[in-house]
C-alpha cells in the first residue's frame, strides 16, 4: 500500500528529559494503527508532536509526501492532519450541532463570514446532520454539551474531527472516561469511520485495541519498543517487561 | 485572564424563527426605549445623546470582552481616535454628520487594529495592563499633539453641518439625540447579525478554548484581530457621536478613567449578550445622573454602594435579573469559565 | 558620574517607595488570587490615621506607622469578611467590580469627614532634614524608606520561605482543596494573608506619603500605577516586585530627568516591552 | 431595557415636580463646579464664594428671588458639561449660567450660549482663547498669563539673570510657561531651559537635578494645585536648592492658601504673584473672608476659586438688576461691560471690551504668622493688570 503518512526520528526534549526518541512511523490510507503504552510512555506528547501542538527538538513529520514538521497546529488541521482530545475540550455552552456546523464552515472557508447567519445554514446543513446521524448525536444535537452524557461529548469530538474531512486522524483515548456501557457505541463510531481514512487511536481498553487494530505499536519511555499485529503484541517479551505483562499473563490463563 | 463566562446561551432558542422573532423584539424595544426617553426627558437629551455615544463604547467592550474573553482597560483608546479624527476632520472643513461618523469609524478602526496587535501578543493580566498602558500613550500623545487637538483645553470649536442639511445640531439636542438613537439602532443591528454569524461564533469558541478552535483548523489572532477592528469602529463611530453632539474634544475621551468606567459599566449590565451593554449604560449613567443632582458633593459613595450591591445581589449583571424579572429565563447566567 | 549616582540614588528610593506599598497588592493577586483594585484605598487610610495620629494629636512617628498599621488591619477585618470571602475564586471582573465599589465607597467616606485637602504626616526631625551624602544632597526620609524596603523585602523572604506560615500559605495557593484535606485551615491562612497585605498597604501609605501624598483621590490616582508595577514583577513575586520597582523607577526617574516632556511616554513604552517579552511578568507563576 | 428607562423617569420626574414647585418670580442661577473628584475643594469654594456673597447681599434683586443650582463636573468632560448646561437652560430654565473650572468645559457651554439666551460667567476656568467663543462670556477669575507676566519683572528687580521655567504639561503649564518667558525676556532677562513635567509625575527629584544642573539662578513653576504641587515644593526643600539660593517663582495657585498648612515650613520663602490672597487687608475682604469662611467650613479650605465665584455672583447680581428679570443675555452682558466695584480682592472692572476681569496682581512671599501657621503675605502691586493675551490679540 502506498504510503500516506509518515514520522522519521521525531525526538522531544524537555530540559535534559527526553520525552520522545527517534520515533519513527509509517501509514497508508486506510490504517487502523493503536498507539499503547504506559502511562508517561510519551503517547499525548507524540500526538502533540504530530499534529504541531508541539514543535520537535529532531525528527521530520511528512504527510502525503509533503514535509509538514515546520507548519503550525493550524496549518496541520488544514492539510488533513487532525486530532481528537483525551480530556474532551468541548463548548459547554453550544450545542452539537453548532460544534459540526462550525466547523464545517471553517473547513470550507466560511467560518469568519460576519454577515450571513450562522444557524440554518443550508448550504451545510445536510453534511452537519450526516455526520451527526452516523454518530447517533441527531437526538440531542440541540442540547447544550454541558447538558448531554459524557459518552455523547466524546462521540461530539470524533464527529469534528470527521467534519474536518481529515486524511490522518488522532484519536487520543476516544472511550477515556466513559462509562462502559457506552463503549460499544464509541466502538460503532469507530468502526464506521471512512475506510480510506488513516486512524491512529491511543487507547488503554485492550479489548478495544484488540478488534479495532490492525497494527499496534507499543512505545515505552518515549520509544518505540514493538511494532506488529495484535495478536504478536501480547507474546512479545519487551512489552510485557514493559507494561502488557501481566494483562497478557492474566488473559493467557483465563 | 479567563473572563466571565456568562456567554448567552446561544443555543437555548430551539428554532430559527423563534431566535428572529427574539432579536426584532429586542431591537424594538431599544427603539421604544430611546422613543420614550425622547418623549419623557425632552430636557435631557444631551444627557441621554452621552449615554447613547458611551452605550456604543460599551457595546465595543462587550465585543472583545463578552464575546472573545480579552479584558481591556483602554477601550477609551479607540473611542477617542474616533472623536478626535472626527473633531479634527470637522474643524478643517468635513462638517457633514454621516461623513464625520464615518471617519470616526475608520479611524477607531485603525486604533483597533494597532490596540488588537499589540494586546494580543499577551494573555490576562499582562494583557490588561497592556491595555492601560496604551490607552495612557495614546492619551499622552492627544496631550502633546495640541496643535491638532487642542491639548488639555479641548478641540473646539466644531461646527457640524445640518444634519440632510435640514436638521440643526442645536442647544435642545433633539437632532443629535435622534441622530444618535438611529445610529445605536442600526450599530446593534449589525452587531446582532455579526455575533450570531459564523465569525460571531468562533469568537465564542475561541474564549472558551484557542486550543480546540486551532484544533478545529481555525487560527485564533486574526479572528480576534477582526474583531479588534470592528469593536474600534463601533467605539469610533461612538466617540464621533459625542464630538458632533457635543462640540468639543476633551483628553477625557481618551482616559483610563473613561475606560475602566466603561467596563464598569458593562460588567454591570452583564457580558457578552450585548443587551447587557446597554443596560449597564444607562443603569451607570442613570444612577449617576440622578444621585449627582440629589448630592453633588457625595455621589461617589452611592456608586461605589451600587457596585458592591451588584457583586453581592446579581454577579451575573443586571441583565440577567432583567431577564429573571421579565420571565424569559433564557439559560442559567453567572457560570464561570 | 555625579549626576548618574544621583540619578541613580532617587531612581532607587522611588523604587523602594513603591515596592513597599505594591508588594501587599502583588501577595493578593499573586497568592489569594485576587485582583483588589482598593489597595490603594487601604494605604489611604492608614495615611489619614497616621496623618490624625501625628498632626493632630502629636504622637511620634513611628507611634503613628504602628497605629496606622493596626488600625488600617482592624478596619480592613469587617471588609475582608463581608466582602473579599465574596469573591475569592470568582470571575476577575466581578472581583474589579466589587474592589472599585469599594474603592468609591472609601473615597466617599474620606472625603465627607476629612476633607478634600492634602494631610501631611509630620516627620520626626531626624527624617525631615536633608543629609549630604557625598555626592548629592538627599533628604533624610528616603534613605528610610530605603531601609524600609530591605526590611520589608527581607522579612516577606523569610515569612514565606522559611517559616511554617509560608509553607502553610504556599500549600493553600497551589492547592487550596489538598491543604485543607491536609489539615491547613486555608481560611486562617487566607484572613492573615490578607492582614497581612492591608498591613504592608498601610505601611506603604505611610512611609510612601512623601510621594505619593495622602488625600481622597489617592486610591484611584495611583491604581493605575500599583496594578502595572505588580503586573510587570509577576503577581506574588518578591524577587519580581522588587525587580518591576527598582526598573521602573528608574525608567521613571531618568526619562524624567532626560526628557520630562516624554516622561510618559518612556515608562509605557517600557511597560509594553516588558510585558511583550515577560507576559507573566518578570518572575510571573505559569498559570 | 424599558423597566430601566422606567426606573430612571420615575426619579428624574420626582427631581422636576421639586423644581416646578418654586414660584414664578424666581430667578434661577446655574453653577456647573467640581463638587466632588479630586478638585471638590475648588468647587467647594465656589459654593463658599456663591453663598458668602448671598448671605452678605441677600437673595433677591428688585424683588425677584435668586435660586442657584449646583450640577456637579468632578473633572474636565466637555460632554458631560455640555450636558449639564442644557439641562439647566432647558430643563431647568436657568437665566444665567456661572461656575466652570476647566477651559474645556467652559469650550462645550460657549456654543449654547446664543441659542439658551444665557450669559456665562466664568468663575474660573482660565485660558485667554475662552473669550472670544462667545460675545456672552463674562469672566471674573484671571487667565495664568495675566497673573504670571508681572513675575518677568518681579524676577530681574531680584537680580536674577537666568531662569529655569518647569511647568506641568498641559494647557494652563504651557501658557504660564509662554506668558512668563515673554515677560522676563522683554525685562532683560534669559530663560535657559524650559521644562515640560507629565501632570502624573510622582517623584521631582530628577526634575530639581535638572534645575542644579542648569545653573539658572531661580526656577519658575507652575503645576496644578494638590498632590503635585505639595511633591514640587518638597523637592525643592529637600534636594537643598533652597539652601543653594536657587529662588522660587510661580504664579499664586502653586500656594493657594487651601495647600498652604500642607506644604508647611517649607513653603516659606516662595514668591508668588496672584490677583487675591485670602490676607489681603480691606474691610471687603474682612467681610468675605468671614462669610466665606462659614460657608465652606473651615479656614484652611478657603482658597482663590470662592473670590472667583463672589465676584461672579455680583457680576450676575448687576445683570438681574439690568434686565430687570427678564431673560436678555446680550443687554445683560452689555450692562456689565465696563462694570467696576471693589471686589475682596483689591478694586476690579470688566473690560468691555474682552469681557475679562481687569484686576491687582499681588506679588505675595509666604511667611510664618504668629500663630505658627504659614500664609501669603502681599509685598507689592501691580494695579489694573488685563489679560496679555487677550490684549494682544
Amino acid at each position: 500500500m502506498s504510503e500516506l503518512f509518515r514520522v522519521e526520528g521525531l525526538t522531544k526534549n524537555f530540559g535534559g528529559l527526553a520525552v520522545s526518541r527517534n520515533i519513527s512511523l509509517s501509514m497508508p490510507a486506510g490504517e487502523r494503527l493503536a498507539l499503547i503504552g504506559p502511562n508517561g510512555a510519551g503517547k499525548t506528547t507524540f500526538v502533540n508532536l504530530v499534529t504541531g501542538q508541539l514543535q520537535p527538538s529532531a525528527g521530520r513529520v511528512v504527510l502525503s509526501g509533503e514535509d509538514v514538521t515546520g507548519l503550525g497546529a493550524v496549518r496541520r488541521v488544514r492539510k488533513g492532519l487532525v486530532r481528537t482530545f483525551q480530556v474532551t475540550r468541548l463548548f459547554s455552552e453550544m450545542t452539537p450541532e453548532e460544534h459540526v456546523t462550525l466547523t464545517v464552515l471553517q473547513r470550507e472557508g466560511k467560518a469568519s463570514r460576519i454577515l450571513s447567519r450562522f444557524t440554518g445554514n443550508s448550504e451545510v446543513a445536510g453534511e452537519v446532520e450526516g455526520i451527526l446521524a452516523t454518530l447517533g448525536l441527531l437526538d440531542v444535537a440541540r442540547r447544550k454539551v454541558g447538558e448531554i452524557a459524557y459518552g455523547q461529548q466524546r462521540l461530539l469530538e470524533i464527529g469534528i474531527a470527521l467534519a474536518l474531512r481529515p486524511k490522518v486522524l488522532l484519536l487520543d483515548e476516544p472511550a477515556a472516561g466513559v462509562p462502559s456501557s457506552d463503549t460499544p457505541k464509541i466502538e460503532q463510531a469507530l468502526e464506521r469511520l471512512p475506510p480510506s481514512l488513516a486512524v491512529l487511536m491511543i487507547e488503554h481498553d485492550m479489548d478495544l485495541v484488540f478488534r479495532f487494530a490492525k497494527r499496534v505499536v507499543v512505545l515505552a519511555a518515549g520509544e518505540i519498543i514493538f511494532e506488529g499485529l495484535p495478536s504478536e503484541v501480547a507474546a512479545n517479551e519487551k512489552v510485557r517487561e514493559a507494561y502488557l505483562g501481566n494483562y497478557a499473563y492474566a488473559r493467557s490463563v483465563a | 485572564m479567563q473572563v466571565i463566562a456568562q456567554t448567552e446561551s446561544v443555543a437555548a432558542a430551539p428554532s430559527t424563527g423563534s431566535r428572529w422573532l427574539r432579536d426584532v423584539t429586542g431591537v424594538i424595544l431599544i427603539i421604544a426605549a430611546g422613543l420614550a426617553g425622547y418623549w419623557l426627558f425632552p430636557d435631557n437629551l444631551a444627557l441621554l445623546t452621552r449615554v447613547i455615544a458611551i452605550a456604543l463604547l460599551v457595546l465595543s467592550i462587550d465585543l472583545i470582552t463578552g464575546y472573545c474573553g480579552v479584558a481591556t482597560l483602554g477601550q477609551a483608546a479607540l473611542f477617542g481616535a474616533g472623536a478626535y479624527a472626527a473633531g479634527i476632520a470637522c474643524v478643517n472643513g468635513v462638517t457633514e454628520p454621516l461623513t464625520l461618523i464615518v471617519i470616526g469609524a475608520v479611524a477607531g478602526s485603525a486604533a483597533g487594529l494597532l490596540m488588537g496587535t499589540i494586546m494580543l501578543r499577551a494573555h490576562g493580566l499582562a494583557q490588561l495592563v497592556l491595555s492601560i498602558a496604551i490607552v495612557q500613550l495614546f492619551h499622552e500623545a492627544a496631550n502633546k499633539a495640541s496643535a491638532y487637538t487642542g491639548g488639555s483645553d479641548g478641540l473646539a470649536g466644531l461646527t457640524v453641518s445640518p444634519l440632510f442639511g435640514v436638521f440643526e445640531f442645536d442647544l435642545w439636542g433633539q437632532t443629535a439625540y435622534l441622530f444618535g438613537l438611529a445610529l445605536l439602532v442600526v450599530v446593534f443591528v449589525v452587531l446582532k447579525f455579526i455575533v450570531s454569524s459564523p465569525f460571531g461564533m468562533l469568537c465564542r469558541g475561541i474564549k472558551q478554548d484557542p486550543i480546540r478552535i486551532r484544533a478545529m483548523g481555525s487560527f485564533v489572532f486574526p479572528v480576534l484581530l477582526k474583531m479588534f477592528v470592528i469593536s474600534g469602529a463601533v467605539a469610533g463611530m461612538g466617540g464621533a457621536l459625542a464630538a458632533i453632539s457635543t462640540q468639543v474634544v476633551g483628553l477625557d475621551s481618551v482616559s483610563f478613567e473613561l475606560s475602566a468606567n466603561a467596563l464598569v459599566m458593562l460588567v454591570l449590565g452583564g457580558l457578552g449578550t450585548l443587551y447587557g451593554a446597554l443596560v449597564g449604560t444607562v443603569i451607570f449613567m442613570g444612577f449617576e445622573h440622578i444621585v449627582s443632582s440629589i448630592n453633588p458633593f457625595h455621589w461617589m459613595t452611592m456608586v461605589g454602594a451600587l457596585l458592591i450591591a451588584v457583586v453581592i445581589a446579581a454577579p451575573g449583571g443586571l441583565s440577567g435579573v432583567l431577564e429573571r424579572i421579565s420571565g424569559s429565563g433564557r439559560g442559567k447566567k453567572g457560570g464561570r469559565a | 558620574m555625579q549626576t548618574i549616582l544621583s540619578i541613580a540614588i532617587d531612581a532607587f528610593a522611588y523604587g523602594m517607595a513603591l515596592f513597599i506599598i505594591c508588594i501587599g497588592l502583588s501577595l493578593t493577586m499573586g497568592l489569594m488570587r485576587v485582583v483588589n483594585l482598593a489597595h490603594g484605598a487601604f494605604a489611604m487610610i492608614a495615611g489619614y490615621i497616621a496623618s490624625y495620629a501625628a498632626r493632630d494629636l502629636g504622637l511620634g512617628y513611628a507611634v503613628a506607622i504602628f497605629l496606622a498599621i493596626i488600625g488600617t488591619v482592624i478596619i480592613s477585618i469587617p471588609i475582608e469578611r463581608l466582602l473579599y470571602r465574596r469573591i475569592y475564586g470568582k470571575p476577575e471582573l466581578i472581583q474589579v467590580l466589587m474592589t472599585i465599589g469599594i474603592t468609591f465607597c472609601v473615597i466617599g467616606i474620606t472625603n465627607y469627614f476629612f476633607g478634600p485637602t492634602l494631610k501631611t504626616i509630620p516627620l520626626p526631625g531626624s527624617l525631615s532634614q536633608p543629609v549630604d551624602i557625598g555626592f548629592k544632597t538627599i533628604a533624610a526620609h528616603r534613605l528610610f524608606v530605603m531601609a524600609c524596603g530591605g526590611v520589608v523585602a527581607g522579612g516577606l523572604w523569610f515569612l514565606i520561605e522559611r517559616t511554617d506560615f509560608g509553607i502553610k500559605l504556599r500549600a493553600t495557593v497551589d492547592n487550596a482543596a489538598m491543604a485543607d484535606a491536609l489539615g491547613v485551615r486555608t481560611q486562617v491562612v487566607y484572613a492573615i494573608s490578607f492582614a497581612i497585605a492591608i498591613g504592608l498597604a498601610a505601611l506603604g501609605g505611610v512611609v510612601g506619603a512623601e510621594f505619593l501624598p495622602i488625600e481622597p483621590y489617592y486610591a484611584l490616582r495611583y491604581m493605575v500605577t500599583f496594578l502595572v508595577v505588580v503586573s510587570v514583577g509577576g503577581a506574588g513575586s518578591i524577587p519580581g516586585a522588587v525587580v518591576a520597582c527598582l526598573l521602573l523607577g528608574a525608567v521613571d526617574t531618568t526619562g524624567r530627568y532626560l526628557m520630562p516632556e516624554f516622561g510618559n511616554f518612556f515608562f509605557y513604552a517600557a511597560v509594553i516591552a516588558i510585558v511583550c517579552v515577560f507576559p507573566r511578568g518578570f518572575f510571573g507563576r505559569a498559570q | 431595557m424599558k423597566a430601566s428607562k422606567g426606573i430612571l423617569g420615575a426619579a428624574i420626574g420626582a427631581l422636576l415636580l421639586g423644581s416646578v414647585s418654586a414660584y414664578a418670580d424666581t430667578i434661577k442661577v446655574g453653577i456647573i463646579g467640581p463638587f466632588s473628584g479630586p478638585f471638590a475643594l475648588q468647587g467647594k469654594n465656589f459654593q463658599a464664594g456663591v453663598e458668602a456673597y448671598m448671605a452678605l447681599n441677600g437673595k433677591s434683586v428688585k424683588g425677584h428671588d435668586i435660586e442657584v443650582i449646583y450640577r456637579d463636573l468632578p473633572a474636565a468632560n466637555p460632554a458631560q458639561s455640555r450636558a449639564l448646561a442644557q439641562e439647566l437652560v432647558v430643563k431647568e430654565k436657568v437665566q444665567y449660567l456661572g461656575g466652570v473650572y476647566f477651559t474645556p468645559d467652559a469650550m462645550a457651554i460657549t456654543p449654547l450660549l446664543k441659542q439658551a439666551n444665557t450669559p456665562l460667567v466664568i468663575f474660573n476656568a482660565a485660558t485667554s482663547a475662552i473669550m472670544t467663543q462667545s460675545p456672552l462670556v463674562v469672566r471674573t477669575s484671571f487667565t495664568t498669563a495675566q497673573t504670571t507676566s508681572p513675575l518677568g519683572k518681579i524676577a530681574t528687580e531680584r537680580g536674577v539673570k537666568k531662569v529655569i521655567s518647569a511647568v506641568s504639561d498641559y494647557g494652563p503649564g504651557v501658557d504660564a510657561e509662554a506668558a512668563f518667558k515673554k515677560a522676563f525676556e522683554a525685562a532683560g532677562g534669559q530663560v535657559v531651559e524650559a521644562i515640560r513635567m507629565p501632570l502624573n509625575t510622582n517623584d521631582f527629584s530628577p526634575i530639581m537635578q535638572r534645575v542644579r544642573d542648569s545653573g539658572a539662578e531661580a526656577v519658575f513653576a507652575f503645576l496644578p494645585s494638590g498632590p503635585t504641587t505639595l511633591g514640587f515644593v518638597k523637592a525643592y526643600n529637600e534636594t537643598g536648592l533652597k539652601q543653594a539660593g536657587i529662588k522660587f517663582f510661580a504664579p499664586g495657585d502653586l500656594t493657594q492658601e487651601s495647600d498652604l498648612p500642607a506644604l508647611g515650613d517649607g513653603a516659606v520663602g516662595l514668591l508668588t504673584t496672584f490677583h487675591y490672597a485670602v490676607s489681603h487687608d480691606s474691610p471687603e475682604n474682612k467681610k468675605f473672608v468671614e462669610a466665606a469662611t462659614k460657608a465652606v467650613g473651615g479656614a484652611e479650605q478657603l482658597s482663590f476659586p470662592s473670590v472667583g465665584a463672589y465676584d461672579g455672583m455680583h457680576v450676575i447680581y448687576k445683570m438681574i438688576e439690568a434686565t430687570d428679570g427678564k431673560q436678555d443675555a446680550q443687554k445683560a452682558v452689555d450692562a456689565v461691560k465696563g462694570l467696576s466695584w471693589t471686589s475682596p480682592r483689591g478694586p476690579v472692572s470688566i473690560d468691555a471690551e474682552t469681557r475679562h476681569i481687569t484686576e491687582n496682581i499681588y506679588l505675595r512671599e509666604v511667611v510664618k504668622g504668629p500663630d505658627g501657621k504659614t500664609f501669603n503675605k502681599e509685598i507689592q502691586t501691580f494695579p489694573n493688570q488685563k489679560d496679555p493675551g487677550l490684549a494682544t490679540q
